[in-house]
Parts: structure tokens; C-alpha cells; sequence
């Protein structure tokens, strides 16, 4: 199974442990291994976040993974692929996401890392509702996802 | 022949409910069965649609049974 | 510390954990983390191999990497790296390289990991010897960083 | 004076030797070293050196107490 939604805190490092122990033999011809964990931060724009919600789509937000998952084994030389992503409260330091590819190739699991990662930020269905000390407000946007768009240092 | 209607998230808080069913709805558009559920003329810019759990335009027409859903941009991630 | 030559087998999950460990409190600002891992294959041009020997030039490998890290966080808003690399007898299957960084906004964190993977790829003082089924060999060169130079699919 | 001289990976096996002293090279280039020491009369095109962990160039003069260092191209990761 590629893709998964978590209503309880997960452990990427679990997570990942599991993924390759069902590659079994098949492991040892895969050589590289790109992931990304997103996690809850504890301010957003300037302001202390103390909880978030997060809303999916059940049925459609798995389908929508689902098919950014096979869209990039098209694309890509990958032996396995895994998404997993938090709904419900999160708290600050919990994982949010992660996304997880097991290549032959390190530029092919690079690549498709990233690309799966900013799909999903762009397309998944997912609202993130904030809780501050001023209030609850739902996101607006997500950041960008090119480090061209920050000021350089 | 009613359409099952959703929306999520801000979306929802805006138009007071989660759920709707729109009845007579076959051969509608998307766009039209918002302007029926919710009394706005017009799907407002912004807004997302899908249809049986697939990205939808505003002029897709409904059929049978079909689940249509409007919700505010995604911020996943 | 951001650096370390293994001369034993390591796992990159616990090296992880023991990473974020380390960063405590400074973990709920962080965001965002890209890990890559290399793992021995079990074939290479086409051949099967047995085993592998990778050998290092104690000091300056350390001194290297250090430098690469040094500068990827002048160039990137990092707050943590870490690379892992295996000397000594490798075996198919085993973690050969860890690359971990750790950011506020995911696109540093991605192009910095692929960065410092990349210049270690590619500068590192680090080499390999194939014991393959015809005898040992020394790995020539590396393989190319970018998917373009793969043959599409 | 006399310079710490050390080969690696497929460069010791070629050269049948890990480490040298290389005696009286104050002022000797990197690409100097080499020749006194293997007796080739230049540094292989592909081989790459450092001096006191640093990558350098054939034309870096020596100083006391260096070390230099020749191996062939990198293959880790």
C-alpha cells in the first residue's frame, strides 16, 4: 500500500522501517532512498500556532494520492513509493507528511521526491485549520516551493 | 434523480453546511447545481470542484447519482 | 555534529531519530526535512557483486565534508545537517551514505540535500572496490546525478 | 625536512606503495614530489592530490611538515 491517511500521530522512521522490510529481497537492487517529512510548526506569519486541524476528503483525497503516485512510476524509474499524511489535530512538532521513494537511481528518486511533494501541497485535497492565541483560521495558501522565491540571505 | 452535494472546509463555515442534496439535478452543470443549493448566482472564483472524487470544471454536466463537491484552495502538506 | 565515517554497519532511521533528538526544542520551528540514503546494489554493469570495500583518507574526508556542510548552510536557511558514510567491508543491502538536512522551508531543504549528496558524490574522498565473481575491481566513476542521462523510458 | 607522501585506493596498488617520505622537498611542487618519488616524470593526467587535507594543484609548492596526498578519482556515496 502507497498511500495512506493517518488520523493519529505517525512515525516516519516506522513508516519507512515497514516500507522496506516488505521490499524484502528486492531491496538490494534498489540502492537509493529520497524522503521529506513535513512537520507542524509552531508560528505561521509571525503569530504562535498552539494546534492545527486538518480536513481531507476521505475517498477522494486517497484516490488523488493514488494517482500522483502512478503518474510519477510512469515518469520515473521507482521499485516503491510511499505517502502518508496526517488529518485531525496535529500538534506543534508532529509529523504532517511524508513522502517517500525507493529508486535504482538517486537522480530518479530525487527528482520524484520533490515532484510528489510539491503535487501534493498544490493539488491534494487537504485544508489546514490554524489555532492561535487570536483565534482558529484556516490557511490561506501554501508557501512556495522554490527556494528562488525567498529572500536570499 | 437527486446529486449528493459536499463541502469542505472554509467553504463549509461559509455556506453553513457540509451536505446537500439537489434534487431534479440531472443534465445540470456543476456550476448550476451551486447556484441552486447555495442561491448564489455564480460559482464563485476561487472555488474547486470535483465530481465522484475527480477535479471537475464548472461546466461539467452531472448524471445519475453522481457526488459533486466544492471546496476553497487545498493547503495540504 | 554533522559528520561521521562509520566503520560498522549503521541505520539511517536511528541516526535520524538521534539527530532530531539532539535538536530538542528547535525541532518545532524546523518544518522540514529531505533525507536521501544509498544502499549497496547487488549488481553493477551488469554483474553481480559479493561485496564491496570502501576506503577514505582519514582526516581530510572528514575535513571535506565538513567544508560541504559549511557551505551549504551559507547558501541554504538549515537548521541541521548530517552526513553518515561506511567504510570498511560493505555488504549488498547495507546503507552506504545518509544525507539528512533539516529547514524551516521545504525547498532549502530539498535543494540543499541534493546539493551536499551531489558534491559528495563528486568530490568526497571516498573509493570503491567490487569484489565481484570475475575478482575485485576498482569503481571507476560515479554514476551521472542528473535523470536526463538515463534513457527514457 | 623531509614530506609525508601517501597513496590511495587504486593509486597504491599501482604504485605498490600507502606512504613515502620524500626527503629535502622544501620548495618542491606537488607535481616535483611525485616525480621524485615514483620516478614518472609527471603526475597522471586523472590523478588528483592534496596537500594537508585539501584538494591542490600540481604547481602548489611545499612547505615543512606537509602532507601530500595522490589518489585517483572519487567513487563514494
Amino acid at each position: 500500500m502507497s498511500v495512506r491517511i493517518a488520523s493519529e500521530p505517525f512515525d516516519p522512521y516506522d513508516e519507512l522501517r515497514a516500507a522496506e522490510t516488505a521490499l524484502g529481497e528486492r531491496r538490494r537492487r534498489v540502492g537509493a532512498a529520497a524522503t521529506f517529512v513535513g512537520s507542524m510548526r509552531d508560528f505561521n506569519e509571525g503569530e504562535a500556532v498552539e494546534s492545527m486541524w486538518l480536513e481531507h476528503y476521505p475517498g477522494m483525497t486517497e484516490r488523488h494520492l493514488e494517482g500522483l503516485v502512478a503518474a510519477a512510476r510512469a515518469r520515473w524509474q521507482l521499485d516503491h513509493a510511499l505517502i502518508v499524511h496526517r488529518v485531525g489535530e496535529v500538534r506543534p512538532g508532529d509529523p504532517i507528511v511524508l513522502v517517500a521513494v525507493w529508486s535504482a537511481h538517486r537522480a530518479h528518486a530525487f527528482e520524484s521526491c520533490r515532484h510528489l511533494m510539491e503535487e501534493l501541497k498544490s493539488t491534494a485535497p487537504f485544508w489546514k485549520k490554524e489555532q492561535a492565541a487570536s483565534g482558529a483560521r484556516w490557511v490561506a495558501n501554501n508557501t512556495p516551493g522554490s527556494s528562488a522565491e525567498f529572500e536570499p540571505r | 434523480m437527486s446529486i449528493k452535494v459536499r463541502f469542505f472546509a472554509s467553504l463549509a463555515e461559509t455556506v453553513g453546511r457540509r451536505e446537500a442534496e439537489c434534487a431534479h439535478a440531472e443534465g445540470l452543470t456543476v456550476g448550476e447545481v451551486w447556484a441552486r443549493v447555495t442561491g448564489e448566482p455564480a460559482l464563485p472564483e476561487g472555488v474547486l470542484c470535483a465530481v465522484n472524487h475527480a477535479y471537475s470544471t464548472a461546466d461539467h454536466a452531472l448524471g445519475e447519482d453522481d457526488e459533486v463537491a466544492y471546496f476553497p484552495p487545498v493547503t495540504g502538506g
